[in-house]
C-alpha cells in the first residue's frame, strides 16, 4: 500500500526546501525544524516502504513496486514518464539514505553554530549567517538523492543527480563568500571554498556529459529509459539492431554502458576524475559527511547497480565493459590508499578512503559480485557518516583540520573518539563490525572466482589481479586509518592551546554519532557468509527478466579468506602501531613515513595530477589551474581574439572598404576623369593649354563624361550586334 | 480632326491657360497677390489632377462596375483620320503616325505629374513668399509640370525634342530662380550647359534614327525595325546616343554629373520637384522608345540596363554615404533610386506575372514619388524656420519638431526599403520583377545596395534623434500647407503598402498599352 | 469566433499610438504596462484554447482557402482576407504549437520589460514606451503570420524600433549608435536576402503562391523542389536571414555590440524574442518547405552550430564585461536550437519511414524550441539582472564585482537561480531543451553530438567561474558597503521568469505537449520530401 | 551625266562639325564660347536631318518630318541662346566672370 506514496519520499523533503527558501529563511530555528520534520516525515514513509518491500522477499525482484503516472516528455509519438521504481537494493537504499541523512540533519542543527569569542573575550555561540540556507540546501540534497533512489526511468535518475551535482556545488562552495560581519570563515578559507566548489561542479560535470550522452544513446537505441525495459533481455537485444556501429568491430551496448560508467567515474570520484572530492572537503563537516560519504558519491554507485544488466549484457555481446569497470575500480581503491596515507588534514583522509571505498564497490560490481557490492555501500554509507561526523566534531571542537595538531582527544571526548574508532575499525575490516562482513564478502568473490574457479574453468588472472590490488588497498587502508586513530586521539597532545580547547560535543552532535555507530556495529550481520539475508533479499531474485545471482554456501574457501582478510586488517594496524603508535608523534616531527623520500613527495603531491589536468588549491586559498585548463584557457582567448580582431574585423573591413569606395570616386571624379580629358586633349594638340582648365566643379567636365559614357553605350552597341 | 478631341488635352490646357492667366494677373497685380496667385496655380494642379482621373474612366460593357480604367487617344494624327470613336478603340501598339497619344501610360503620368506638382507647390507656398517674384515662379512651375506631362505623351522623336527641351528650359529657370544667389544661378549654368550638350547628342542620335528609318514616329520605326541586321547597327548606335538625353533627365551614370551640383544650388522646392518630376517623365519617354522601337533587341538593352543599374545604384548609394549636405545627399539618393527603377527597365520580360519589369518600374515611380516628396518637405520645413541644409544642423531635431523628425524616419526608411513603407513595396515589385526576367544576380546587387543604402539614410536620422539640440534652440513650427503636403506624402506611403491594389491595378493598365497583359 | 491574432499583434499598435497623445510620463508608464497585459491575457487564453485540443488532434484547419486535416494540421486561429490579390497576397494569420509558446513569450517579456523600465527609463519617456510597444507589433506579427510577404514585413517592421532602442537609451560607453547601425544593418543585409528569397519561391511554386501552409504542404507538385540551384539559392537567402538573427557563427559579432548598448528592457527583447524570430524561421519555412535542401546542408549547419555552441562558450569565457558575457552566452544557447534544426533537417527519406527515427526527429525540434523559449525567459532573466546589478553599481566589470552573495542575497539567489537555469541545471528550464536537442542529435549526427555536448561543460564553466564566482562569491569590498539589495518590483519582475523556470524544468509535458503537436506536423511535411 | 554628292558625305560633314561643335563645347573657358559649340553641335544635327530627308523620304514633298525638325532645332537653338545668354549675363553680375572654369562653387 505505502508503495503507492513512494514519490512523497523525495517530495517532503523538496517541501522542506521550498518551504525554508520562500518562507523561513531568517528563522533558523524554525528551518531547521523544518528540514528535520520533513526528513523524519519522509524517513517513516520510506521505512514503510522499505517494510513493504522485506514483505515481499525476493519475489520483489520480479515484480518491483512500479508505477510511471507522470508525463514528462512527449515528443513524436514517444513520452517519457516519470514515476518511482523500487526493487530490493532500491528498498535497501530506501532504509539507508534517509536514516544516515536524519542524523547528519541533527548533527547540523549545533555544528552549524560556531563559537565566537568577542573582543571582550567572551565566548559566544552563533548561528552560522546562513544557517537557514545550509538547511534549504542539505533538504534539497536529502530530497533529490531520495528521488534518484526512487526513479523510475534514467532521465529521471539523471535529473536527481544532476541536481545534487548542483547541491554539492553550493555545499562545498558554502564558505566561498563572506559578509563584512562573518568572522567564523577567513579569506583563506573563502578562496579554497569557492575553488573547491567549481572544481567539484566542473569536474563532474564531464562524468555527467559522459553519462547524458550513454543515457541518450541508450534511449536512442534501446527506445526508452525506463528501467523497466531497460531490465527486459528482448529489448536489450534491439540494441544491437539500431543504430550503425560507432565504430567498425565495436557495438553499442558497450559504448554506452562505458559512457554512462563515464558518469560514476566522476561522481563517484574514481580515478581518473577523483581529483574532486578532497577538495570538496572544504564545505562545512556534515556536508562531507552528507554529500562524500554517504550518498551522493553512493549515486554513482547506485548508477552501475541500475545499470549492471546494462554492463553484463555488454560484457556478454559486445565488450570487456564489466572488466574496465572492475579494474578502474580496484585501481581507484588501491591508488588512492595510497595517496590516503600521506594527508594530513583529517578530512583528506577520510576523502581519500572514501574514494579507495567506492572502488572497491565497484571493483565488486565488476567482477559480478553484485550483491556484495551493494551491501558494501549500505555499510560504507554508515561508517563513513560516522567518521565523518565524528572528525567535525573533533574539528568544531579544536578548530583545525591538521591532524599534526591533535592527539590524545580520546581523553577530552571519550564519546566521540569511541564511535569514531567503531567507524574506523569497521572502516579497516576488524570482526565483528559491518565493514567486516561487506569488504570480507567482495575479496571472497575475488578470490572464489579468481583462485578457485568453477569446474572446467581455469584460474582467471584478470580476477586474480583484481584480489591482489583489493587486499593490498585493504592493508594500505588499516595502516593509514590507524594512523589517524594514532595521531588523533591516541598518543599526546601535540597542540595544548588545541588541546586545551577541546571539549565534548553537545548531545546533538554526539547522539547522531552514536546511533551511527550501532549501526555500524550491527547492520554487517544482514549480510554474513552464514545467514545471509541481504543475499536473500536482494540477489535470489535478480533483476526483472534476467536470471538471480548464485551464491556460494559457507565453505573453506570463505572461512580461509575471512581469516586472510582479517590477517591483512590486523597487520595493516600493526604498522602503523609500529609507526605512530609505539613511539607517539611529538610536535614538530616530521611524519616517519617521510623517510620514503621521492615515494613519499609523490603521495602528499597525489601524483601531481592537480597539476596535470586538475586545478590545485592551496591552503592559503590561492589556486593554480592545471596544464589543460591552462591551455584551454589558452584556446578560449585566441578565441576572443579572433572573435574581435577576425570575425568582426571582416565585418568592419566591409565598412572601411566601402568608405575606400566613396572616396575612390572622389578621387576618380579627380583624375580619371582629368586623364580622359588630358587625352582627350592631346589629340587635338593642346595639352598643356588645357591640363589646367579641367577641374572637378567643372560643368565641362561632367559634359565630357556623359558624352563618353554615351558613346561607350553607343559603341557598346554596336559591338554587341557586330557579334 | 474632331475638336473634342481637345478634351483629351485638358490636364495640359488647363496647366498652360492657366499659366498664362497667372502670368497675366501677376503682370497687372505687381507682386501684391502672389499668394492668390499660388491657390490659384494649386487649383490649376487639381484641376488636371481631376481631369487625368476622369479621362482615365471610360464606361464599359464589359465591366460589372460599368467604370474601367483605360482610354487611349492618339492626337495630331496625320493619317490615322477617322472619326472619334475608332480613336477610342484602337490597339495597342497600332500607333498609326500619331504624335501625342492620350493613353494609360500617359493618364498613369498625369496623375504622378500633377501629384507631384501639387505637394511641390504646397511646399513653395512659404518658400515663396519670402522672396520676389513668386507669380512668375507659379506660373512658370505649372509649364513645367505640362512639359513633364507632355513628355510622357510624345509618340514621336519630335514631339519627345520638343517636350523634353520645354521641360528642361523651365527647370533651368526654375533652378537659377534666386537670381541673388551664386549657388542657384551657377546650378542653372551647370544644369543648361549639361544639358544643352546633353540634348544635342540626343539629337544626333534622333537624326541617326531619321535616317535609318525615314520616320520620326516611334510606331512607324518600331515597324521598320524588326531585327533583320540592316537596321540593327543604326538603330541600336542611335538609342545609345538618344540615351545621353534622356539619362540626362533620369540622372542615370553616366549623366548623372549635374544632378549633385544643381540639387544643392536650386531652391529647394525646386529640387524637390527636379528629383522627381524629370526623372518620371525621362522614365515615360525611355519606356516607350524602348518598348517601342528596340524592343526587339531585348538582349541588347537587358544587358545595358543591367550594367547601368548596377552604376547607378552604386555609384550613387556609395558617393552619398560621404555626403554632409543634405540636399546633396538626397541628389545622391535619387541617383541611386533611378538605378533601382533602371532595374525594373532590365527585368522587363513582358511575362504575364504580376511580378513583369514595366509594372515594377510604375509602381517603383509611384512610391518614390510619394516618398522623396515627403522628405524634401521635412527640409523645407526646416530649411524654412532655420536655413539649415547640413545634417550637423539637425541636432535635436526630435525635440524642436518631433513630428517632422518621426516621419523623416519614415520617409527615410521607405526610400531605404524596409516595410511597412511605399518604399519597400516599389522594391519588392522591382527585385520580383528582376528575379522573375532571370536576373537574380542584378536583384541580388539591388538588395546590397539597398543595405549601404540604409547607412547614409539613418546618418540622416542620427542627428535628429541621438544628439542633443543646441541651447536655447527653438521648436520648428511649419505652414498648414506643409502639413498637408506631409500628410498626403506619409499617408500615401503608408497606403500604398497597406492598400497596394490600386496602384498595381493603374500601373498594369498602363503597361497593357505595351501589349503585356498581367493577370 | 475572436480574431485573436489580429488583436494580440495589433493592440500593442494601438497602445503605441494612444501613447503619442497621453500627457505626462507617469500615465505613460501606467498605461503602457496596464495596455500590455491585455495581449497577455489574451495569449493565454488562446494558449489555454489552443491546449485543449486533445490528440490525435483530428480537426480541419480553413482558412485563406488552405484546408489541412489530421495530422499535418497544427494551425488553428486561422485568419484571412485578401491583401494584394494579383500576387496572391492575403492577411494570413494563424497559430501552432510552434507559435503559440513563443507568442505568449513575447507578450510575457514586454510586459515585463514596460514593467521594469516604468522604474529605470526617465528620459524621453513617451518615445521608450510607444517604441516598445512597436516593436512588440513587430515580434508578434512575425509569429502569427502564415503568409510570406506578411512574414517579411513583420520581420523588419522589428528592426526600427530596436535601432532606436538601442541608439537612444544605451549606455554612452558602449558606443550605442555604432551598436544600433551594425545591427540594424546586419540584419537588414540578411533579411534582404531572405526577401529574394521569398520571391523565388512565389514564382517558382505552382500555383503561385506566398502561403507557407500551401507552400509546405504542396512539396510533392512543385518543380521548385526539382530545380537545386534555385531552391539552393532560396535556401541560402533564408538560411542567411535566420542564422543572422539568430544568431549563428561567424554571423554572431553584432549581438555582443547590440546587447552590451541596449538598455536592460531592450537587451531582455532583444535576446529573449528577437534571436527566437530567427530561429522561429528555421522550423516555420526551412524545415516544412525546403525538406530536400535542408537534408544536403544539414551537416555543415549541424557544423556550424556546434562551432556555435563550443566558440561562444569559449568567447563568453574570455569577456570581462557581465553583460558581454551574457550576451556571448546567446551565441552559446542558440547553437543547440541550430543544432536541434540540423538534426531534424539531417533525416534522410530513408530514415522518415522509421518511426523511431520520427521520434528523434521530433524530439530535436520539441527541444529546439523549447530550448528558444527556455532562452527567453533564462536570458531575459539575465539581462534583467544585469540591468539591476548596473543600476546599482553603474559598472559592469567583472574584476569589480565580488561577495555579492552575501551582501544582497535575494539578487545572489536569483542570479544563482538564473545561471544555473542557464548552464543547463536538470530541473529547471533550460536542461529540457538541450537533452531533447541532443537526443535528436545524437541520432542522426552522432559524432557532431559529441563535440557539441562537451560545450556543455565550457557552458558550465563561464557561469560558475565568470558570473557566480566573480560576482557572489569572496569577499565584499568596502566600495560596495551600501549596496541594497533588491526592491520589490524589481523582485516582481523576476518572479514569472524564475517561476517559469521551475515549471519547465520540472514538469515541461504543459509546453511541449503543445510543441510536440506542431513537431509532428513539420515532420509529416518534411516526409513528402 | 551630272554625279550627286553621296549621302555619305552630307553625314561626315554633320559628324565633322559634331565634333567641332563638342570640342568647342567642352573646352572652351568662356561660357559664350561653349554656347557657340553646343549651337554647331546643333546645326551637325540639322545637317544630317535635312540630307536624311532629302535622300531618305520616299516623297520629299508630302514627307517633311526631316526638314520640319530641322526647323524646330533651329527655333529650340534660338531659345536656347536665350537662356543661356540670360543666364550667363547674370552669372556675370554677381561674379564678374563668365569663365566656366571659375564657376565651381558647387562641387564634389
Amino acid at each position: 500500500m505505502v508503495q503507492n506514496f513512494t514519490l512523497f519520499i523525495p517530495l517532503l523533503p523538496f517541501l522542506a526546501f521550498a518551504i525554508i527558501v520562500l518562507l523561513t529563511r531568517n528563522n533558523n530555528r524554525l528551518s531547521a525544524l523544518v528540514a528535520i520534520l520533513s526528513i523524519v516525515a519522509a524517513l517513516m514513509l520510506s521505512y514503510g516502504v522499505f517494510l513493504e518491500a522485506l514483505s515481499e522477499g525476493a519475489e520483489l525482484a520480479a515484480n518491483p513496486f512500479y508505477g510511471a503516472p507522470i508525463a514528462w516528455m512527449p515528443f513524436g509519438g514517444m513520452t517519457i514518464n516519470f514515476g518511482w521504481y523500487v526493487d530490493p537494493i532500491g528498498a535497501a537504499m530506501l532504509f539507508m539514505v534517509p536514516t544516515v541523512c536524519l542524523m547528519i540533519f541533527i548533527y547540523s542543527t549545533a555544528y552549524m553554530r560556531h563559537n565566537h569569542v568577542d573582543e571582550h573575550g567572551h565566548p559566544h555561540a552563533e548561528d552560522d549567517p546562513r544557517y537557514a540556507r545550509f538547511f534549504a540546501y542539505i533538504s534539497l540534497f536529502t530530497a533529490m538523492m531520495l528521488l534518484l533512489v526512487v526513479s523510475s526511468n534514467l532521465l529521471q535518475f539523471f535529473i536527481a543527480w544532476e541536481v545534487m551535482g548542483f547541491c554539492s556545488y553550493a555545499l562545498i562552495g558554502f564558505w566561498s563568500f563572506r559578509g563584512r560581519k562573518e568572522h567564523h570563515i577567513d579569506d583563506a578559507q573563502v578562496g579554497r571554498a569557492r575553488g573547491a566548489a567549481i572544481k567539484a561542479f566542473l569536474t563532474t560535470r564531464v562524468g555527467d556529459i559522459l553519462f547524458m550522452t550513454g543515457m541518450i544513446l541508450l534511449l536512442i537505441t534501446l527506445g526508452s529509459l525506463d528501467f523497466n525495459k531497460m531490465y527486459d533481455p528482448a529489448a536489450m537485444n534491439n540494441m544491437l539492431a539500431g543504430l550503425a556501429q560507432p565504430l567498425p568491430g565495436v557495438e553499442w551496448p558497450v559504448v554506452i554502458a562505458l559512457l554512462i560508467f563515464g558518469g560514476t567515474i566522476a561522481k563517484s570520484a574514481q580515478f581518473p576524475l577523483h581529483i574532486w572530492l578532497p577538495d570538496a572537503m572544504e564545505g562545512p563537516t556534515p556536508v562531507s559527511a552528507l554529500i562524500h560519504a554517504a550518498t551522493m558519491v553512493s549515486a554513482g554507485i547506485f548508477l552501475i547497480i541500475r545499470a549492471y544488466p546494462l554492463l553484463e549484457f555488454a560484457q556478454q555481446t559486445s565488450g570487456p565493459a564489466m572488466q574496465i569497470v572492475a579494474f578502474v575500480g580496484a585501481f581507484t581503491a588501491l591508488f588512492a590508499a595510497t595517496i590516503g596515507l600521506a594527508q594530513n588534514d583529517i578530512k583528506r583522509v577520510l576523502a581519500f578512503s572514501t574514494i579507495s571505498q567506492l572502488g572497491y564497490m565497484l571493483a565488486a560490481l565488476g567482477i559480478g559480485a553484485f550483491v556484495s557490492g551493494s551491501f558494501h555501500l549500505l555499510t560504507h554509507a554508515f561508517f563513513k557518516a560516522l567518521l565523518f561526523l565524528g572528525a567535525g566534531a573533533v574539528i568544531h571542537s579544536i578548530g583545525t583540520n591538521d591532524m599534526f595538531k591533535m592527539g590524545g582527544l580520546i581523553r577530552k571526548m571519550p564519546i566521540t573518539g569511541i564511535t569514531f574508532f567503531v567507524g574506523a575499525f569497521a572502516l579497516m575490516g576488524i570482526f565483528p563490525l559491518s565493514g567486516f562482513w561487506s569488504k570480507d564478502e567482495i575479496l571472497l568473490d575475488a578470490m572464489r572466482e579468481g583462485f578457485y574457479p568453477h569446474a572446467g574453468m581455469s584460474q582467471d588472472l584478470f580476477l586474480q589481479i583484481i584480489y591482489l590490488m583489493l587486499a593490498i588497498a585493504a592493508f594500505l587502508t588499516a595502516l593509514y586509518t590507524g594512523r589517524q586513530l594514532f595521531l588523533t586521539f591516541l598518543g599526546k597532545p601535540r597542540d595544548q592551546a588545541a588541546y586545551d580547547h577541546a571539549h565534548e560535543s553537545p548531545v546533538a552532535m554526539w547522539a547522531p554519532l552514536a546511533v551511527l555507530a550501532t549501526f555500524t556495529v550491527f547492520l554487517g550481520f544482514w549480510n554474513t557468509p552464514f545467514a545471509p539475508a541481504f543475499f536473500h533479499f536482494v540477489g535470489e531474485g535478480g533483476f526483472m527478466g534476467l536470471p538471480p545471482f548464485e551464491h556460494s554456501e559457507f565453505d573453506p574457501i570463505a572461512l580461509t579468506n575471512m581469516l586472510v582478510s582479517t590477517g591483512i586488517a590486523l597487520s595493516g594496524f600493526a604498522v602503523a602501531w609500529g609507526l605512530y603508535g609505539f613511539r607517539p608523534i611529538q610536535a614538530g616531527q616530521p611524519d616517519p613515513l617521510a623517510r620514503l623520500g621521492f615515494v613519499w613527495k609523490i603521495l602528499v603531491n597525489k601524483y601531481w595530477l592537480d597539476e596535470l589536468y586538475g586545478y590545485k588549491i592551496n591552503l592559503d586559498g590561492t589556486a593554480q589551474p592545471g596544464l589543460l585548463i591552462r591551455l584551454v584557457g589558452a584556446f578560449m582567448r585566441l578565441c576572443a581574439w579572433f572573435d574581435r580582431n577576425v570575425v568582426d574585423g571582416l565585418v568592419n573591413l566591409a565598412g572601411w572598404l566601402s568608405r575606400i569606395l566613396a572616396r575612390l570616386w572622389g578621387w576618380v571624379d579627380t583624375h580619371i576623369v582629368d586623364g580622359l580629358v588630358n587625352a582627350t586633349a592631346s589629340v587635338t594638340g593642346e595639352i598643356a593649354e588645357w591640363w589646367r582648365t579641367m577641374q572637378t566643379g567643372n560643368v565641362q567636365n561632367y559634359a565630357l563624361m556623359a558624352m563618353v559614357g554615351a558613346m561607350a553605350i553607343a559603341i557598346l552597341f554596336l559591338l554587341r550586334s557586330f557579334t | 480632326m474632331d475638336v473634342f478631341v481637345l478634351f483629351y488635352l485638358s490636364p495640359e490646357l488647363i496647366l498652360m491657360g492657366f499659366a498664362l492667366l497667372i502670368l497675366g494677373l501677376d503682370l497687372l497685380w505687381r507682386e501684391r497677390n502672389a499668394q492668390t496667385l499660388g491657390y490659384l496655380a494649386l487649383a490649376a494642379l487639381v484641376a488636371a489632377l481631376g481631369m487625368s482621373i476622369v479621362l482615365g474612366l471610360r464606361v464599359s460593357a464589359t465591366d460589372a462596375s460599368g467604370l474601367q480604367w483605360g482610354n487611349q487617344v492618339a492626337l495630331f494624327c496625320g493619317v490615322c483620320g477617322g472619326t472619334f470613336a475608332d480613336l477610342l478603340y484602337w490597339a495597342p501598339r497600332d500607333l498609326a503616325d500619331a504624335l501625342y497619344v492620350s493613353d494609360n501610360l500617359t493618364n498613369f503620368f498625369r496623375i504622378v505629374g500633377s501629384l507631384t506638382g501639387i505637394i511641390v507647390l504646397m511646399a513653395s507656398f512659404d518658400y515663396m513668399r519670402a522672396r520676389k517674384y513668386a507669380g512668375e515662379f507659379y506660373a512658370l512651375f505649372l509649364l513645367a509640370v505640362a512639359a513633364l506631362i507632355m513628355m510622357a505623351a510624345s509618340t514621336n522623336l519630335l514631339m519627345i525634342f520638343l517636350t523634353l527641351e520645354f521641360l528642361s528650359i523651365m527647370s533651368y529657370i526654375l533652378t537659377g530662380f534666386l537670381r541673388e544667389d551664386k549657388r542657384s544661378i551657377e546650378a542653372a549654368l551647370k544644369y543648361f550647359l549639361y544639358g544643352a550638350i546633353a540634348s544635342a547628342v540626343m539629337l544626333y542620335g534622333m537624326s541617326l534614327f531619321y535616317g535609318a528609318t525615314g520616320s520620326l514616329n516611334l510606331g512607324e520605326i518600331g515597324k521598320v525595325i524588326t531585327g533583320d541586321t540592316n537596321y540593327e547597327i543604326m538603330a541600336l548606335f542611335a538609342f545609345g546616343l538618344m540615351l545621353a538625353g534622356i539619362g540626362f533627365k533620369i540622372a542615370l551614370v553616366p549623366f548623372h554629373m549635374w544632378a549633385p551640383d544643381a540639387y544643392e544650388g536650386a531652391p529647394t522646392p525646386v529640387t524637390a520637384f527636379l528629383s522627381v518630376g524629370p526623372k518620371v517623365a525621362g522614365f515615360a519617354v525611355l519606356l516607350r522608345v524602348v518598348l517601342q522601337v528596340i524592343v526587339v533587341y531585348r538582349n541588347d538593352w537587358v544587358t545595358i540596363f543591367a550594367t547601368l543599374a548596377i552604376l547607378t545604384m552604386t555609384l550613387g548609394n556609395v558617393v552619398a554615404l560621404t555626403q554632409t549636405n543634405l540636399k546633396r545627399l538626397l541628389a545622391y539618393s535619387s541617383i541611386a533610386q533611378a538605378g533601382y527603377m533602371l532595374i525594373g527597365m532590365a527585368s522587363i520580360s513582358f511575362s504575364a506575372n504580376p511580378l513583369e519589369g514595366i509594372n515594377a518600374v510604375l509602381i517603383y515611380i509611384a512610391a518614390y514619388l510619394f516618398t522623396n516628396l515627403g522628405a524634401f518637405l521635412v527640409v523645407i520645413a526646416i530649411e524654412n524656420k532655420t536655413g539649415a541644409v547640413d545634417l550637423s544642423q539637425y541636432s535635436g531635431m526630435i525635440k524642436r519638431a518631433p513630428g517632422l523628425a518621426v516621419l523623416m524616419v519614415y520617409f527615410m526608411l521607405s526610400l531605404a526599403g524596409i516595410p511597412p513603407t511605399a518604399g519597400f513595396l516599389g522594391k519588392f515589385f522591382v527585385f520580383g520583377a528582376a528575379i522573375n526576367a532571370d536576373l537574380g544576380w542584378l536583384a541580388a546587387i539591388g538588395v546590397i545596395n539597398s543595405v549601404i543604402s540604409l547607412f547614409y539614410y539613418m546618418r540622416v536620422i542620427r542627428p535628429m534623434f541621438f544628439e542633443v539640440a543646441p541651447e536655447g534652440a527653438a521648436p520648428i513650427t511649419y505652414s498648414r500647407w506643409i502639413r498637408a503636403g506631409l500628410v498626403i506624402t506619409s499617408v500615401m506611403t503608408l497606403l500604398i503598402m497597406l492598400l497596394p491594389m490600386p496602384l498595381f491595378n493603374l500601373a498594369s493598365y498602363g503597361a497593357q498599352i505595351f501589349g503585356v497583359a498581367m493577370r | 469566433m475572436i480574431p485573436y491574432l489580429s488583436l494580440i499583434t495589433f493592440i500593442p499598435l494601438l497602445g503605441a499610438i494612444i501613447i503619442l497623445f497621453l500627457p505626462n510620463d507617469k500615465a505613460i508608464k501606467q498605461f503602457a504596462i496596464a495596455w500590455s497585459i491585455i495581449p497577455l491575457v489574451l495569449a493565454t487564453v488562446a494558449w489555454a484554447t489552443l491546449s485543449s485540443w486533445a490528440p490525435p488532434y483530428n480537426f480541419v484547419y480553413n482558412a485563406c482557402g488552405v484546408t489541412i486535416d489530421s495530422a499535418s494540421a497544427g494551425y488553428t486561429f486561422g485568419e484571412c482576407a485578401p491583401w494584394i490579390s494579383t500576387l496572391g497576397i492575403q492577411y494570413h494569420l494563424g497559430a501552432d504549437g510552434l507559435s503559440m509558446p513563443l507568442i505568449w513569450l513575447t507578450t510575457l517579456l514586454t510586459t515585463l520589460g514596460l514593467f521594469y523600465s516604468a522604474k529605470v527609463i526617465q528620459n524621453r519617456v513617451k518615445e521608450f514606451f510607444a517604441l516598445f510597444l512597436l516593436l512588440e507589433v513587430g515580434m508578434l506579427g512575425v509569429f502569427v503570420s502564415l503568409d510570406l510577404f506578411l512574414f517579411y514585413v513583420f520581420w523588419e517592421i522589428g528592426l526600427v524600433p530596436m535601432y532606436f532602442l538601442i541608439g537612444i537609451w544605451g549606455h554612452d560607453t558602449d558606443r550605442p549608435q555604432y551598436a544600433a547601425i551594425k545591427f540594424f544593418m546586419y540584419t537588414l543585409a540578411g533579411s534582404v536576402f531572405m526577401l529574394l528569397g521569398i520571391i523565388a519561391l512565389y514564382l517558382y511554386s505552382s500555383p503561385n503562391t506566398f502561403d507557407m501552409t500551401l507552400l509546405a504542404a504542396n512539396q510533392a507538385n512543385m518543380p521548385f523542389s526539382k530545380d537545386v540551384l534555385i531552391s539552393s539559392l532560396a535556401f541560402l537567402g533564408f538560411f542567411l536571414a535566420f542564422s543572422i538573427k539568430m544568431p549563428l557563427f561567424p554571423f554572431h559579432t553584432w549581438l555582443p555590440d547590440a546587447h552590451t548598448a541596449a538598455p536592460t528592457a531592450g537587451s531582455v527583447i532583444l535576446a529573449g524574442i528577437l534571436l527566437k524570430l530567427g530561429g522561429y524561421g528555421f522550423f516555420r519555412i526551412l524545415l516544412p518547405i525546403f525538406p530536400q535542401v535542408s537534408q544536403q546542408w544539414a551537416f555543415w549547419i549541424g557544423v556550424l552550430a556546434v562551432i556555435s555552441i563550443v566558440y561562444g562558450a569559449l568567447v563568453a569565457m574570455a569577456q570581462t564585461d557581465f553583460k558581454r558575457l551574457v550576451a556571448y552566452s546567446s551565441v552559446n544557447h542558440m547553437g543547440f536550437v541550430i543544432l536541434g534544426f540540423a538534426a531534424a533537417a539531417a533525416l534522410t527519406a530513408e530514415q522518415m519511414q522509421n518511426p523511431h527515427y520520427i521520434n528523434n526527429g521530433a524530439s530535436a525540434i520539441n527541444g529546439a524550441v523549447l530550448a528558444m523559449f527556455s532562452h527567453g525567459v533564462i536570458t531575459g532573466g539575465l539581462f534583467f539582472l544585469v540591468g539591476m546589478l548596473y543600476e546599482r553599481t553603474h559598472t559592469r566589470e567583472l574584476a569589480l564585482f565580488g561577495g555579492f552573495g552575501s551582501q544582497i542575497p535575494v539578487y545572489g539567489a536569483l542570479l544563482l537561480l538564473t545561471s544555473f537555469a542557464s548552464l543547463g541545471l536538470p530541473g529547471l528550464a533550460g536542461f529540457v531543451g538541450e537533452f531533447m536537442v541532443m537526443n535528436g542529435a545524437y541520432s542522426t549526427l552522432t559524432l557532431l553530438a559529441f563535440i557539441a555536448v562537451w560545450g556543455i561543460v565550457f557552458t558550465a564553466a563561464y557561469f560558475l567561474w565568470k558570473i557566480i564566482q566573480k560576482i557572489l562569491l569572496g569577499n565584499v569590498s568596502e566600495q560596495w558597503a551600501k549596496l541594497p539589495d533588491l526592491k520589490g518590483y524589481e523582485i516582481l519582475t523576476l518572479a514569472p521568469l524564475a517561476v517559469l523556470m521551475f515549471a519547465i524544468g520540472l514538469f515541461p509535458n504543459w509546453i511541449l505537449d503543445t510543441i510536440n503537436t506542431a513537431s509532428i506536423a513539420i515532420l509529416e511535411y518534411m516526409k513528402r520530401m | 551625266m551630272i554625279t550627286q554628292i553621296p549621302l555619305v558625305y552630307y553625314l561626315a560633314l554633320a559628324a565633322a562639325l559634331f565634333c567641332i561643335g563638342s570640342f568647342g563645347a567642352l573646352s572652351r573657358r568662356n561660357a559664350i564660347a561653349v554656347l557657340m559649340g553646343i549651337e554647331l553641335m546643333l546645326n551637325a544635327v540639322n545637317i544630317n536631318l535635312v540630307a536624311f530627308w532629302r535622300y531618305g523620304a520616299a516623297d520629299p514633298l508630302v514627307d517633311q518630318a526631316g526638314i520640319v525638325f530641322a526647323l524646330f532645332v533651329i527655333t529650340l537653338a534660338a531659345a536656347e541662346a536665350a537662356i543661356g545668354l540670360a543666364l550667363i549675363i547674370a552669372i556675370y553680375r554677381s561674379r564678374d566672370t563668365v569663365n566656366v572654369e571659375e564657376i565651381n562653387l558647387l562641387k564634389w
